[in-house]
């Protein structure tokens, strides 16, 4: 009843930890089988291997926090070598989240995990502000994004998910423009651009000033971009922000996404996602559904 | 690490703004000296982390300071309240059965995971000589307890109200405290100094964190020589090596 | 210590109601003395009477609420008739919010509103979708705002602040262009665009589908936008976005603001910009700052 | 319309999902039957509008529902426990002394504001006949409160486990009652039954609220023949004369 197919995805749930929020499991690992997992976003993986930002890189804010890590990752070579191994013992879907500073870094993270069996499909990450385009980000325009994802599709030989920023005037226009190029799939959303001061010093929280705004807070954002994207494209959507609970992954689902991806509310409850994939069963029921199927998009039916 | 549902069973002021907290876990878990809990409270997003500064057999003991909304929570919480707290975390002080003299510097809030270091010295009967550097006297807590337990204490206080004027550095050169081996947690211009200073021992640091196991990457710190290293300051820390990590302040 | 002057308001004290938060004030006026805040920014004002959305028109959210009130206000005629003379017997500045369906709408208005003496400046709402656009609103597009803010200028015989959206790629922008057309001041932000099922119906919980999010769970984005536009432009920005409190005050000035605006925590503690007013100076005081002159813009200082 | 901060005297469940709260303002203002009082409540950022059942010297009495995380967090709490309240908001049902009989029509949590209108015509000994409708037998209260203040108790259940299977017109049709002033609160679908049922007397309606004062426009309705004009439920209602109001279901 929970079970659900999408492009180069057999999850076995819907729910999947989110990109940057799960490390590749390891910590996780010591807390539950994480083979309960419908699947796991890995923390992007860069070619080169990526120290982010300096500290600190977290703040609290109301029902939210603020993060900056900076992608900071081992490199997709160690990636290959000492997490997907690993990884590969669990019984569960493994989707590699891409980023780096250019175009061809993108693709040369792919090309090398393209070999890699225990990565099913990959998620562009093309929030984060790209040094070649003047720190713009990627998932900003719709050129810019219809091009990576066109280069991408090219390179990739596992289906393509693309995540989009929310810090955008139309979420629909991007949308579309990955789908023509031939995206997979699309998830929404990643951080909304947010800043917290420090009263006492009167400079920002978080060294890197500006940071990702995620949690409960944004929810009604992702609902939002989620509903309308599903409006018009036909690619499923993965839904994450703000999830804490079955009840939040139903209102993704009626919006519109096919499955879910659960980020910073790991770090509350770290068995958050065991939690959910337990209650969702009976979530289903008390609205009268039988499977997820019949909850997604529900909000769009008569 | 788990997941433990810890009761309350007292929470008392012992300084300004300073409280000392009693916890039952559901089941006691093996704590190590310098090892931190991370506390969920009500209302609020994250958790907050605060270091283990004593156990017992079925009991751990915290000092925290209030300083914003979440410790202030804290402060507010009777006894028999249930947290909901992830713990043991991070790594420990190592004890060396081999010293015959250690040196502990404290500062502030820095001073709590000390005290199990003293206690399992002391336990085997080493020297051990306690600098504790406060604001003022109204800040200053556990200087009896530490001398209780057999330790030479020396007090420091900026503004003078209490022991030597100065940091903890000031206080250690006016008594001319020799041992060389140190366990140290503070303010970062204290750890500062203590690392330029000595050579041997430990140091405990802080960061704001998210997930506090190790996952979000958001507590890091450089390695002092190799700028490619960095550590996790809740998993590979928060206690190091003297003069492993790079210090910002 | 608190009195603040900025073009065509003398403001007492930094804090003003946010527009649609306080209605014309009548409500709070027996609960304390309108004439203690610094200003009041008044229901958006149209040309015709509007009765705006269907109902429901309000959600909660976490730390936040989405409206969907739609601009209902009697019109201009009846604001200046009905509401203005009696805000008159007030020693506060009064802020017209206008806004209307084109842009013929919004200078109509302030013609209208040009010799009435009562109001001391304009705040024109480029925030709300506009039929003429196709639904985009004037303030998603840098040439849309400049172009409206031009003829409000034309139009206008008293200072014009512009109420941006946070709904856009790119704030800075869109604050540099409507300044460069003579905008006298920015007011950030109007609500994100936001949205809720209802899990029973699966329908949107506001009849409107979506709506605008405001309250504390937008506060870390209202601050990256006007730390972000003090940088970009000269002219005094109105910070406004999730404010509780004086803290919160404090944290906009630091970002840049030179006043707040406190929205929707009215109808939580409908007390709250008195209070704020009276814990102001302490507040101050605590970051050992002699005024508010000295806490604008404190975070860009060295 | 003040804020004031009430005590909890009482907070007691008297039907399925279905609680009686006492509370004790610290100052009591005078709270007219129909109005409502709007609650805050901690972590929640809305407050929760709740119409007051009955009133007292220097108490007045909710009934709710736990319907959602306010109303089942307003269930959890203990007498003694201090609520920020704004009160008494909104408009009331008039009371009319030339009237020999009414008819008080209740559905669900609809029923409580109507208790204070049958005190204050018992009062005053006219007839008050009371047609009350619940989902099932679990969820019925107060039959028993209003027959004890001497009136003739009318129950309608939804699945017929108590009283007329069906809805309170049902209800009414099948006990002739012919009293032609009534006083409604319920469900909207209810209230349209009314409307369209009855031409004298007073309904009481619901919105999501925002302020709950007047101020946000959040809860208007439209007046029945004037599209243009409209109320704020929260303002010029709850209470509105019947016939006045567009019932949009
Ligand atoms: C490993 C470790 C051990 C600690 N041990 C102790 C202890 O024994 N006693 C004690 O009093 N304090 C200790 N701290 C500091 C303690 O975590 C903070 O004082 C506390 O989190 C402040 O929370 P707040 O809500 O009161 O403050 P706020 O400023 O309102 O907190 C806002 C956010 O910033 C974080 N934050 C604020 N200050 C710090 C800080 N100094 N370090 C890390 N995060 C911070 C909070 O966790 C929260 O996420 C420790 C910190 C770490 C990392
Ligand atoms: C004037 C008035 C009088 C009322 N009197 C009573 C009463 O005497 N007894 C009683 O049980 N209920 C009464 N209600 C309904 C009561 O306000 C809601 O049941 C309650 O707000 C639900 O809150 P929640 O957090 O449990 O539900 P949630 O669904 O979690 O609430 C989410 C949001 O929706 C709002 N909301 C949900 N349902 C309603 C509703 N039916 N009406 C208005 N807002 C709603 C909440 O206030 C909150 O803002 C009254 C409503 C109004 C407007
Ligand atoms: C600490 C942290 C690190 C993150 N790192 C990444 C990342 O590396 N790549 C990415 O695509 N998204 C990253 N994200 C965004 C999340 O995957 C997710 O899109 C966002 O947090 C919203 O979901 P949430 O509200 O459930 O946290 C990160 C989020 C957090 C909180
Ligand atoms: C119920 C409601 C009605 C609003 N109506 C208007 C309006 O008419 N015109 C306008 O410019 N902004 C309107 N706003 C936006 C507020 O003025 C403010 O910009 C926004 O709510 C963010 O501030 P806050 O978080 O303090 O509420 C409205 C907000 C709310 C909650
Ligand atoms: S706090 Fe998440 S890795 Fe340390
Ligand atoms: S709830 Fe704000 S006007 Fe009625």
């Amino acid at each position: 009843m929970l079970d659900i197919k999408l492009p180069g995805l057999n999850l076995k749930n819907p729910i999947i930890p989110a990109s940057g929020c799960f490390g590749f499991g390891r910590e996780f690992a010591d807390l539950y089988d994480l083979s309960l997992l419908g699947g796991i976003a890995i923390k992007s993986a860069t070619l080169e291997k990526r120290y982010g930002n300096p500290t600190p890189r977290i703040a609290e804010t109301p029902e939210g926090m603020l993060n900056a890590i900076g992608l900071q990752n081992p490199g997709v070579d160690t990636i290959i070598e000492k997490e997907l191994p690993w990884l590969e013992t669990f019984d569960t879907e493994i989707i590699a989240n891409v980023a780096g500073a250019t175009e061809e870094d993108y693709i040369e993270v792919i090309k090398r995990l393209n070999d890699n069996n225990t990565v099913k499909a990959y998620e562009l990450n093309i929030s984060c502000p790209n040094v070649k385009h003047g720190g713009i980000g990627l998932g900003t325009s719709p050129e810019l994004a219809a091009n990576i994802t066109r280069l991408a599709k090219a390179a990739a030989t596992k289906p393509v998910y693309v995540k989009l920023s929310p810090n955008v005037t139309d979420i629909v226009s991007i949308a579309k423009a990955v789908e023509e190029v031939g995206a997979d799939g699309i998830v929404l959303i990643n951080t909304l651009l947010g800043m917290r001061l420090d009263l006492n010093t009167a400079k920002p929280v978080i060294a890197n000033v500006t940071g990702g705004l995620s949690g409960p807070a944004i929810k009604p954002v992702a609902i939002r971009m989620v509903y309308q994207v599903y409006q018009a494209v036909n690619i499923p959507i993965i839904g994450v922000g703000g999830i804490t609970c079955a009840q939040d992954v139903l209102e993704f689902l009626y919006a519109g996404a096919s499955a879910v991806q659960v980020g910073m509310y790991n770090f509350v409850d770290p068995f958050v996602c065991p939690k959910i994939i337990e209650e969702l069963p009976s979530v289903l029921e008390r609205y009268g559904l039988k499977n997820i199927q019949e909850a997604i998009g529900r909000s769009h039916h008569e | 690490m788990r997941i433990s549902q810890d009761t309350i069973i007292s929470n008392d002021k012992i300084a300004k703004d300073t409280y000392q907290m009693v916890l039952q876990p559901d089941e006691m878990p093996v704590i190590l000296p310098g090892q931190f809990v991370n506390i969920k409270i009500d209302g609020l997003m994250l958790r907050r982390p605060i270091s283990v500064c004593s156990v017992d057999e079925t009991t751990y003991m915290i000092i925290y300071k209030t300083i914003g909304e979440g410790t202030k929570r804290l402060s507010e919480m009777s006894a028999g309240k249930v947290l909901d707290v992830l713990e043991p975390l991070g790594s420990s002080f190592p004890i060396h059965e081999e010293l015959d003299e250690v040196l502990l510097i404290g500062g502030g809030v820095g001073v709590p995971p000390l005290y199990e270091v003293a206690k399992q010295y002391r336990k085997m009967n080493k020297q051990v000589a306690v600098v504790l550097g406060f604001n003022d006297m109204e800040s200053k807590f556990y200087d009896i307890e530490f001398r209780r337990l057999g330790c030479s204490v020396y007090v420091a206080t900026m503004d003078g109200t209490s022991g030597i004027k100065g940091t903890v550095i000031d206080c250690i050169k006016e008594y001319g405290l020799k041992t060389d081996f140190v366990y140290s947690c503070g303010p970062m211009r204290m750890l500062e100094a203590v690392n330029n200073n000595y050579s041997k021992g430990y140091l405990s640091f802080e960061a704001r964190m998210a997930c506090g196991m190790g996952a979000c990457m958001g507590c890091v710190c450089k390695d002092s020589k190799d700028k490619e290293l960095y550590y996790r300051i809740c998993k590979e820390g928060p206690v190091f090596e003297i003069g492993k990590v790079e210090i910002v302040c």
